[in-house]
Order: C-alpha cells, then structure tokens, then sequence
C-alpha cells in the first residue's frame, strides 16, 4: 500500500499557451504494490487509520457537535431569513391597501407563466385596477423576477415554506385581499363610503381560482373549498 | 495570431475557407461542407495552429434561409487561440462529415446535433439520438418542429 | 450519401457481438437510472466480463427539460433561472454565465462592487460544491460519514447565501448589469466566520479521507486519463486540471476580480482519480484564499446597474462567454437576431463534456473502480441533459 | 429443582476465576438422571426460550444502538421519535417490516428465495447456543465448539449466495460471488488465528478454553502470537460479517444493495436481523477466546481492585466486552471507505494468510518450549 504524504504538495509556476500560471500539484507518494513495499509505511498507515477514527470519536463523544434540527418539533422557534423567497403576498399598507396598479409587469416578466392577472373597470374610479391577481404557487419558481421587476413594491416574497397540501389545486391563489384601485388612488377619494365600494373583497380562493368552480386552463374545479389560512 | 493573420495562415492551409462575414465575436471562418473535414485535420494538426479542444459543437435552424448553420468553437491550448468554424448545410438532406476521428468529444457533441437537428454525420462511429428515444419522431430543436403536447407560444 | 443511423438496442447488441478474448461468457448490466451512484438519473449499460468493465454505454435523456428550447422563447432574464436548474450545485455560477455572455453582447458596463459580490458568492458556491462532491466520493467509497460531514459544512454556506440571497439551491441571484439583491449587512462578518470555522475542518477531512490508506488504494491508478486524451474528450474543470493541464478560465480569461486576487490553480499529476479528488480539495483552499482577499475590502457602489423590469435586447450575431464553473467550463452561445429573445441559446455545459470522459477510462476496471471514476468526475445529471 | 434459583445465581453471582462451567444443557441432563421429568423439560424449554430470547434481545439492541452511535459519529442525533430518544426504533422496524409486503420477483426459484433469509438467520442461532456467556449461561458446551462455530457460521455464506442466486437479479448475483469468494478466502485465517488459541489453550471446548484464561488472558500471556492472531481475527471476522470496510457483497453504492437487492418485508429483516447478531457472536468469540471470556479482569498483586473487579458478575464482563467489540465493529463501519474487490483478495491471500500460517508455527513452537506465561 503506497502511502500519499501530504507535505509532498508542492508549488511550482507552469506554462499554458506562453501564460505563466501559478499552480499547486497534488500530492503523490510513490506507489509500492508489493507486500514488502507495505512494511515501511505501515506505521504511517496505521497511524493514518487511527488518525481518522479519532475523528469520528471526536464527534461521538461531543454531542455539543450535532447539527440535527427537529423540523416539526422545532416550528415555534424556526425562524427564517427576511429575504427567504417560499411564498408571494402582496405588500399592504396600515390600512390594508395594496399597492397594485394592475399593470401586468409581473405577469409578463414571470418566466413560466405562475402570475395570472384579471384587471377589470373600476365601478367608482372608472379607470383600470385588479380584479383577480392569481398566483400559482404549484408552478412557481420562486426567482423573485416579478418582485424586482414590479414598479410599486406591490409584492414581496416571504418565508412561509409549508405548502403540502393534498391537492395541488389548493395552491393556486388569489392574492388580493381586495378588488380595485391601489392605495395612491384610494387616497384621492375623499368620500370614505366610496372608498369602501371601491373595495370589493376577495377571498383566497374565489371566482377565477379553481376553488370557486372557476377553472384556468388544464385544471378541474374542486367541489369543496379550502378553509382560508 | 492577430485574426488577420490567423485568417491568412487558414487561407493558405485551405483556399476554400475564408473570413465568415457574419456578425460574431470571435474570429470565425466559413467553409463550405466538401473541404470541411480537410480543413478541420488542418486545423488540429498543423504546428502553428494546433486547435486541440474542439470546445462547442452545435447548430442553428435557420429555417427562412433553408440552411443549418453547424459551429465548431475550437481552441488551443498551444497560443490560447479560440477560433469558430461555421459550416451551412441545406436542411434538406443535411449531411457532412464527422469530425470524431479528430476529437473524441465530437462523437458525443455530433449525437447530440444529430438528436435535435437531424444533422447526419458521414463516418460517425455510433450515430444514434443522444437524448431522446431512438423512436422519436422528428427533431425538437428544429424552428418547425411541432408535436401534440408543446403549447403556443406566450400561453 | 447514405449514414446508417443506428439504435440502442443495434448497439448493444454489436457490442456483444465482439469477440471477446476471455473464456468467460460476457454479460450486460443496466446500471441506473436509479442507482446509488450514480448521481441521479444518469443510465449506464455496462457490459460486464466478471466484475470487469469492457464497455460503458451512458444512456441519457431522463432528466432533459429542454432548457435550450425554452429559452429560445425566454427572455435573457428568464434564461437567467432557468440556468440554476442545470448544474444546481454551481447555480451562481450558471447565472453569471449567462450574466455575463448578455452584458458583453449588449455592453452593458458594471461596476467593482457588482464584480466582488459575485466572485465572492461564486467562490463560496465552490467552495460548498466541492464539499458536496467530497462527501459523496467518500459515500460512492463505501464511507458515508464524510458525507454528513460535507453537508454539515455545506449547510453554513447555504445558510449565508440564503440569508443575501433568499433560496438555498435555485439562486436566480446574477442579473444581467449586476445581482439580485445587496449583500446582507450580516454577510461579510458570517463570511469570516466560516473562512475561520471551515479552514481546521478542511484538515480534518484531509485526515478522515485523503489520509486512509484504503481511499488512495481507490483512487490512485484508477481511471488514469493523459493530458491529451482529456483534451481530446472536451474535459474540463477539475477532470482536465488533474491531467496537469492548468486550464483554468480564472487565470487563463480572467473575469470578474479574479484577475485582482492572488491564487493558485491546483493540477494533478497523472490524472488518475486521486488527483482529480486531491484538486478539488486544493481548490477549496485557493477558493478560501479568494474570499479572503476581497470579503475586506468590497467597493461601494450600486449593485443592480439596469432596471430590472426595462428591456433588454442583444444587437444581431453570435455571441459566446465561458466562466470556470465547480465542474469546469460553462459556455453560453447566443444567436442573436436583435430581439428580445435568443434566436438560439446554447449551453456549453461541463458535464456533458466531463461525462464523455468515463467512455475512456472505465474499461479494464472493476465496478468499484467505475463508481471512484464516476464519483471522481463529480457528476451532476440535470446538467448532462439540461 | 433448583431453576428458581438458576437466574438469580447466574446473574448476580460474584465472578471466581475457579468457578465451574454448568450449562442448561447439563442441567437438564442431570435432573434427566435424577428423574425430575419437570426439571428436564423446563430446562429444554430455558434453553430454547434464551437462544430465543437472545436473538431478539440482540436484534433489538443492537440495530437500535447501531443507528444511534451512526449518528452520533456523524452529527446526528440517529433516530428520536419513536419513545424516549428513539429507544422504540427497531420494535417499530420490526413491525414495518413484518407489515410489509412481501415481494418475491417473478423469474426467482421461489423456493430458494425464501428458503435463504431463514437458512443465514438458522447459522445465526446456531451459534448463539454454545456461547459462553457466563458460566451458568450456555446452552450446550460442545467439545469441539471451536469446530462447530466455524461450521455453522460458513453455512451463513451458503445462505448469502442462495439468496443472490436465486433472485434472478445480476446485481444480486455480483453480490454472492463477492460473497462467496470474500467469506470463504477470510474464513482461512480466522480459522488459522481460531487454531493458534486452540494450541496454546490445548482445547476445543470454549469453557476450557475460557478456563484456561483464568491466570491471565491469551492476549497478554502469550507473547506476540496471540496479539497477531487477534489482529487477524478482527480483520478477517469483519470480513466475514460484511461489514465496511469489507461490505462489498452489499455495497450498496456499487451494487445497490447487493445479494439482498430482491428481498423485503421479513426476509429482509432476517438477513439484517442475522448480520446484527453475527457481529455479537463474532464479538463473543474475540472475548472468548483472547480476553478471557466472563473472567474479570485482574491485575496481578493489586488484591483490592482486584476484589472489586471481582463483584462484577461474569454475565456482565461477558456483556461488556462483547459490547466492546462490537463498538469497535461500529466505529470501523462509520470511518472508513470499503476496499476493491481485488484489494480485498490480496489483503487476504497476500498478507494474512502468509501472516496467519507464521503465526501459527510461532505459536506451536511457543506451545512446544512452554514460552508462554
């Protein structure tokens, strides 16, 4: 058994293409197959084997040194970083008033197609806002393109990772808590019974989600509606 | 080798290669398909120019001109030297000699054009669909390609 | 002209048919899709004489997405996380590739700190990799702490890349004109936190696996593949380093700061798996000395110089850009009509190139000596069939 | 009938280097003789129901200590949610293997497929009869056990190539000639380290051969052979147990899982259920044989600790170090990578062997001049 000295690494400058390159070579012991060959290093590969096998003592005998997280057990405490990117919202103001102007942006930069958006006539305002922004979180990649690409922050991603559910329908989100204009414009109405109609609330899973019996393309309508979470 | 220069030495290896007029960022020479496999021996062979990774092989549909156009990215390791070699065949019948005696990699770079394109190789070894089952019918990656379950673009 | 078109079952079928030299009979064994070792979905049929490999057919395709047809219909920024998906293991690295092709084609200008943040998160994603692909050689070797113990030290990375970034595996995080988001004011601290933690446990590893006798009797002369060969067969990264070429685009195209930094490329010396094991460990020492010279000393500056929602067109030609991936060269061609999209996108991927390789070395081995090869070319599968 | 003291005395009686070895076996005999028709088959009964007993009791300890010492090797905390730390594990295994379907491949000699699992766990419980846990605790005491441990357990290999034979699966198939050639080379020079202590014991019988301890343990008191043969024994014993870094017949990362790739449900658990037990019977014979069996351990001139070694009753020094041993096993099996199959033969043909047959000449000469202690 030839035994790799790790000294033996050894720096040395080569040439590529007239490129001096620094380098560094890996080790390499000189090889011996015979059985003699062995009795030189068997101190050396002995030792080699122990070495390792303190190792593995080491971790052993210092339970301090286990990684283990209890997922489940561990939920109250687990805590994810801001920026984790498992789930989209829309981003609300105090008043619950989102930012989303309907402006398709998301839509168009989302890679494949996971951002659905129904814009329909303000009743009050006359002018253009979100009726149904679908969200399909079975399909999302979670690149955060329609995050950076959105003009209003009107979306963030959050860390909500737990998404089993039993059937994949129930993933596909209406993610505005209400239909109509965005906070700016609910700003420039004055008369605040006007405002309220000018918010028309919509649940998680209604009319154009699959979930109010609506269907998108490819996906059934589900009899029985999920409670909202 | 300056691009200049470098075109000027393939030029004398081979008349019928010449600086490609097509917009690229390397140095690229065109050669049409009968002195390819020439010209490519040329290429990995001769002293000063000496290409011995053939880097990227692959092709492009042009399907409006009626051509596939075959690249081969080759590179030196002698002058670091990167040069592209564009090939266009007719996409009717595209047929053109294999370059696998030359660099090994091509047997494999070739099954793979040969599986999305349907580019057959002259003196392949082993040409056989790369990726797809061998009883796939057409060619993916060609711009006309269709079969029943792609969706439309933009749905 | 005429080209016979062959089959996989024509294939096996002539290959049997060779005449074989040895009295013993000569048998095929499927090896894969799901095999411990192999890493994924890659299919090996191996024709078999005993436990000795004659020949080696990979059979591929199991996990194609058709990432290069997708992005003929992908914007350049959508292409961007469709390349984490290839090789996820170096999914920052993919991202820069074709950060990098786009800003070049388009010329678009970025400034040092977009520069530093991006050599420094690539480093520490090859860093992380390498551990990975340390730990499963070792768990390929039959020893499957080490793989543990790579994850372990693997997890801190995820864990600060996640904290700058968001996402643990599928980083989408280089843009075309800068990344995805600043660095996280925590990051430079947690950086020389784990430089500090990771450098005594990297001797360690030395000690539990490149120490063994049993590990070297493995891997040494086994798979050997000479300099020429390796270029011949498209090697690159690691596999080719070992074949003591020093092709490494880092020193070679300096990109990024690489060329500001000081380190040293790591070779083999006979290119048999031992050295391809032992330049992954020595990279990971010259990948900490990289951090070590820019994680001070980051400029300030933007760090997303183009609007993300703006559009983003390349001017008509070909265009193509390399970057020195985990596992070798990553190249991204683009043929350009001027549009928003690729007329075509081509994926230059180091796997695919790496895998041809094992074609060479594994006949004349045994089947363990087939997984050392396989496990010592670090393969990633999504990235063989993109 | 004194089997209502038989336990209690067993147990709890203090270790005597002098004490005489009385198996169920004999016990049965005698009040066989003495006419006590109730004695004799109580006896019987004991015997069956501690081989019995023991095979469980090991399966369920020593798979359960197995994973939880593999994961603290690997900074993990091994299993913990079935009772208190996991403690309920291999019970809950067991159970999820014996509800499991049993799959037996279409193409399999059926017959041999289900005949192998039951043939390795039989070699298995044959062996565990004539070990020597304490004086009171053994089955039968055999005048040729070194003989007949070494013929039993070779039947486990007779059981690990059925099995990949029969399933009809070339990874299987891989898997039993690995076996085959890897059990059959090492069990050479176990057997050769086995006849080293038989000579400088000068008996088969495992209680004399623990007798023959009672001054002092082989691996002190005779020189380098018995430090070599012991080093042999462990080598070739984990060979002959596949375990890493001998595992080539499972290897699972070469050969997905080896002679057992078709197996599931119980016939799975008893090929798994023997491994565990084997490694406790090899374990018990490197205690038997070169650490003086149930003897506690003395210290020549230190009378106090030796009386206090002394209280320790032989059951448990029997249990300790075996426990030992198969830690050792353990802790072999979670550091190192598993050797080629070619390294493998050579280890065996080229070094141990030729070790095994010096030793053994080392040994009669020692023998011969009475060198030894």
């Amino acid at each position: 058994m030839g035994f790799v000295n790790f000294e033996s690494a050894k720096e040395s400058s080569m040439d590529f293409g007239g490129l001096p390159v620094e380098v560094v070579e890996a080790p390499r012991g000189a090889p011996s197959n015979t059985v003699l060959g062995t009795l030189p290093n068997i101190r050396k590969v002995l030792f080699s084997l122990f070495k390792g096998m303190s190792i593995t003592l080491r971790y052993l005998l210092h339970p301090s040194t286990v990684v283990t997280q209890q997922y489940p057990e561990n939920r109250n405490e687990l805590k994810m970083f801001d920026r984790y990117r498992a789930r989209l919202k829309f981003t609300y103001n105090e008043a619950r008033e989102h930012h989303c102007t309907g402006c398709l942006i998301c839509e168009m930069v989302c890679p494949n197609a996971s951002i659905i958006i129904h814009n329909r006539k303000g009743p009050v305002t006359g002018k253009k806002e979100i009726d149904h922004f679908l969200w399909r979180w079975d399909i999302c990649t979670f690149c955060n393109a329609c995050v950076v690409a959105c003009p209003h922050n009107a979306l963030e991603m959050t860390g909500n990772f737990e998404s089993a559910v039993y059937d994949r329908r129930l993933l596909i989100y209406n993610l505005n808590a209400y239909a109509g204009p965005p906070a700016n414009a609910l700003k420039k109405i004055e008369d605040p019974e006007e405002r309220k109609k000018a918010m028309e609330a919509r649940d998680v899973y209604c009319e154009f989600t699959p979930m109010a019996g609506a269907s998108l393309p490819g996906i059934a309508p589900l009899a029985e509606k999920k409670e909202q979470d | 080798m300056e691009s200049e220069e470098l075109f000027q030495y393939i030029a004398s290896l081979e008349a019928a290669a010449r600086p490609s007029e097509k917009p690229s960022d390397l140095p690229t020479i065109e050669v049409p398909p009968e002195h390819f496999l020439s010209l490519m021996q040329q290429l990995r062979e001769d002293p000063r120019l000496y290409f011995n990774m053939l880097q990227v092989h692959t092709a492009v549909d042009w399907v409006k001109k009626g051509i596939f156009e075959l690249l081969y990215q080759l590179y030196s390791t002698k002058d670091r030297q990167s040069l592209r070699v564009l090939v266009e065949l007719p996409r009717e019948n595209p047929v053109i000699a294999s370059v696998c005696s030359i660099w090994r990699i091509a047997e494999w770079q070739e099954r793979e054009v040969y599986d999305f394109f349907g580019v057959l190789y002259e003196g392949h070894p082993d040409l056989r669909r790369l990726f797809l089952e061998d009883d796939w019918k057409g060619f993916p990656m060609r711009k006309d390609y269709e079969d029943d379950f792609m969706l439309e673009p933009g749905q | 002209m005429n080209v016979h078109v062959s089959t996989l079952d024509e294939k096996t079928r002539s290959s049997l048919a060779i005449e074989s030299h040895s009295e013993t009979e000569e048998y095929f064994i499927n090896m894969g899709p799901q095999h411990p070792s192999t890493h994924g979905v890659l299919r090996l049929i191996l024709k078999l004489d005993g436990e000795t490999v004659r020949e080696v057919i990979p059979v591929l395709g199991y996990i194609h997405r058709s990432i290069e047809k997708i992005s003929e219909y992908s914007t350049y920024r959508q292409i961007v996380h469709l390349t984490d998906r290839m090789d996820y293991l170096s999914a920052i690295m993919n991202n820069w590739a074709v950060a990098r092709t786009v800003e070049k084609a388009a010329e678009i200008e970025t400034n040092e700190r977009i520069e530093s943040i991006r050599t420094i998160v690539s480093e520490l994603e090859r860093i992380h990799s390498h551990q990975l692909g340390w730990g499963v050689l070792g768990m390929d070797m039959g020893a499957f702490t080490p793989f543990l113990y790579g994850f372990r030290d693997r997890e801190m990375i995820t864990d600060i890349l996640e904290e700058t970034i968001g996402a643990r595996l599928t980083m989408n995080y280089i843009q075309p004109g800068g990344v995805m988001f600043d660095i996280h004011p925590d990051f430079v601290r947690k950086v020389k936190e784990y430089l500090a933690y990771f450098k005594p446990k990297l001797d360690e590893y030395e000690d539990l696996l490149s120490g063994n006798p049993i590990l070297q009797q493995r891997l040494r002369n086994v798979g050997i593949m000479d300099a020429e060969t390796a270029l011949s067969m498209g090697a690159t990264g690691p596999v080719l380093r070992a074949s003591r070429v020093p092709y490494d685009l880092r020193k070679i195209e300096p990109y990024g700061m690489y060329g500001e930094v000081e380190f040293r490329v790591a070779i083999g010396t006979a290119g048999d798996c031992w050295d391809r094991y032992y330049v992954r460990i020595e990279e990971m020492r010259q990948s900490m000395r990289i951090i070590e010279q820019l994680i001070d000393n980051i400029p300030e500056g933007k760090f997303l110089l183009k609007k993300p929602a703006a559009k983003l067109t390349i001017p008509e030609g070909r265009h193509y850009s390399q970057i020195e991936t985990a596992r070798g060269v990553l190249g991204f061609y683009i043929v350009s009509e001027g549009k928003e999209t690729p007329y075509r996108a081509y994926f230059r991927t180091p796997n695919f190139h790496n895998l041809w390789s094992l074609t060479a070395m594994a006949p004349g081995g045994r089947v363990g000596d087939l997984v050392a090869i396989i496990s010592s070319l670090d393969l990633v599968i999504p990235d063989i069939d993109r | 009938m004194d089997m209502l003291d038989f336990f209690p005395s067993s147990i709890l009686q203090a270790a005597d280097t002098s004490w005489q070895t009385v198996t169920i076996a004999q016990r049965a005999s005698s009040a066989f003789r003495d006419h006590d028709l109730s004695g004799t088959i109580g006896y019987l009964l004991l015997g069956l129901l501690f081989t019995a007993g023991l095979l469980t009791v090991l399966g369920l300890v020593l798979i359960y200590a197995e994973r939880k010492l593999a994961g603290h090797f690997q900074c993990r905390l091994g299993p913990m949610r079935v009772g208190w730390h996991g403690i309920l594990q291999s019970a809950a295994d067991g159970l999820k293997l014996l509800l499991k379907e049993d799959i037996v491949p279409e193409n399999a000699d059926k017959l041999l497929h289900l005949g192998a699992p039951v043939l390795s766990l039989m070699a298995t419980v044959l062996t565990l009869a004539i070990l020597p846990l304490s004086p009171t605790l053994q089955v039968v005491d055999l005048n040729i056990g070194v003989i007949y441990v070494t013929a039993v357990t070779s039947l486990g290999v007779l059981a690990i190539l059925i099995a990949g034979w029969s399933s009809n699966n070339k990874w299987s198939l891989l898997g039993a000639m690995r076996a085959g050639a890897q059990i059959i080379s090492y069990e050479l020079s176990a057997t050769l380290s086995l006849l080293v202590m038989v000579l400088l014991s000068g008996s088969l019988q495992l209680s004399e051969i623990i007798q023959s301890q009672s001054d002092g343990w082989w691996i002190w008191k005779s020189h380098l052979v018995g430090v070599i043969a012991f080093v042999t024994f462990l080598i070739s014993t984990t060979a002959e147990l596949n375990r890493t870094p001998f595992d080539l017949p499972e290897g699972e990362s070469e050969l997905t899982g080896g002679f057992h790739t078709e197996y599931s449900g119980l016939r799975f658990a008893f090929f798994f259920l023997a491994e565990f037990v084997n490694m406790f019977v090899a374990s018990a014979l490197i205690v038997t044989l070169f650490f003086g069996g149930w003897m506690p351990f003395y210290i020549g001139g230190w009378d106090g600790f030796n009386s206090i070694m002394g209280l320790i009753p032989p059951g448990i020094w029997f249990a300790g170090k075996s426990a030992f041993f198969i830690f050792l096993l353990m802790w072999f099996r979670w550091t190192f990578p598993r050797l080629r199959i070619d390294q493998l033969m050579s280890l065996e043909w080229k070094i141990l062997l030729p070790v095994g047959f010096i030793n053994i000449f080392l040994a009669a000469l020692i023998v011969l001049f009475e060198w030894h202690f």
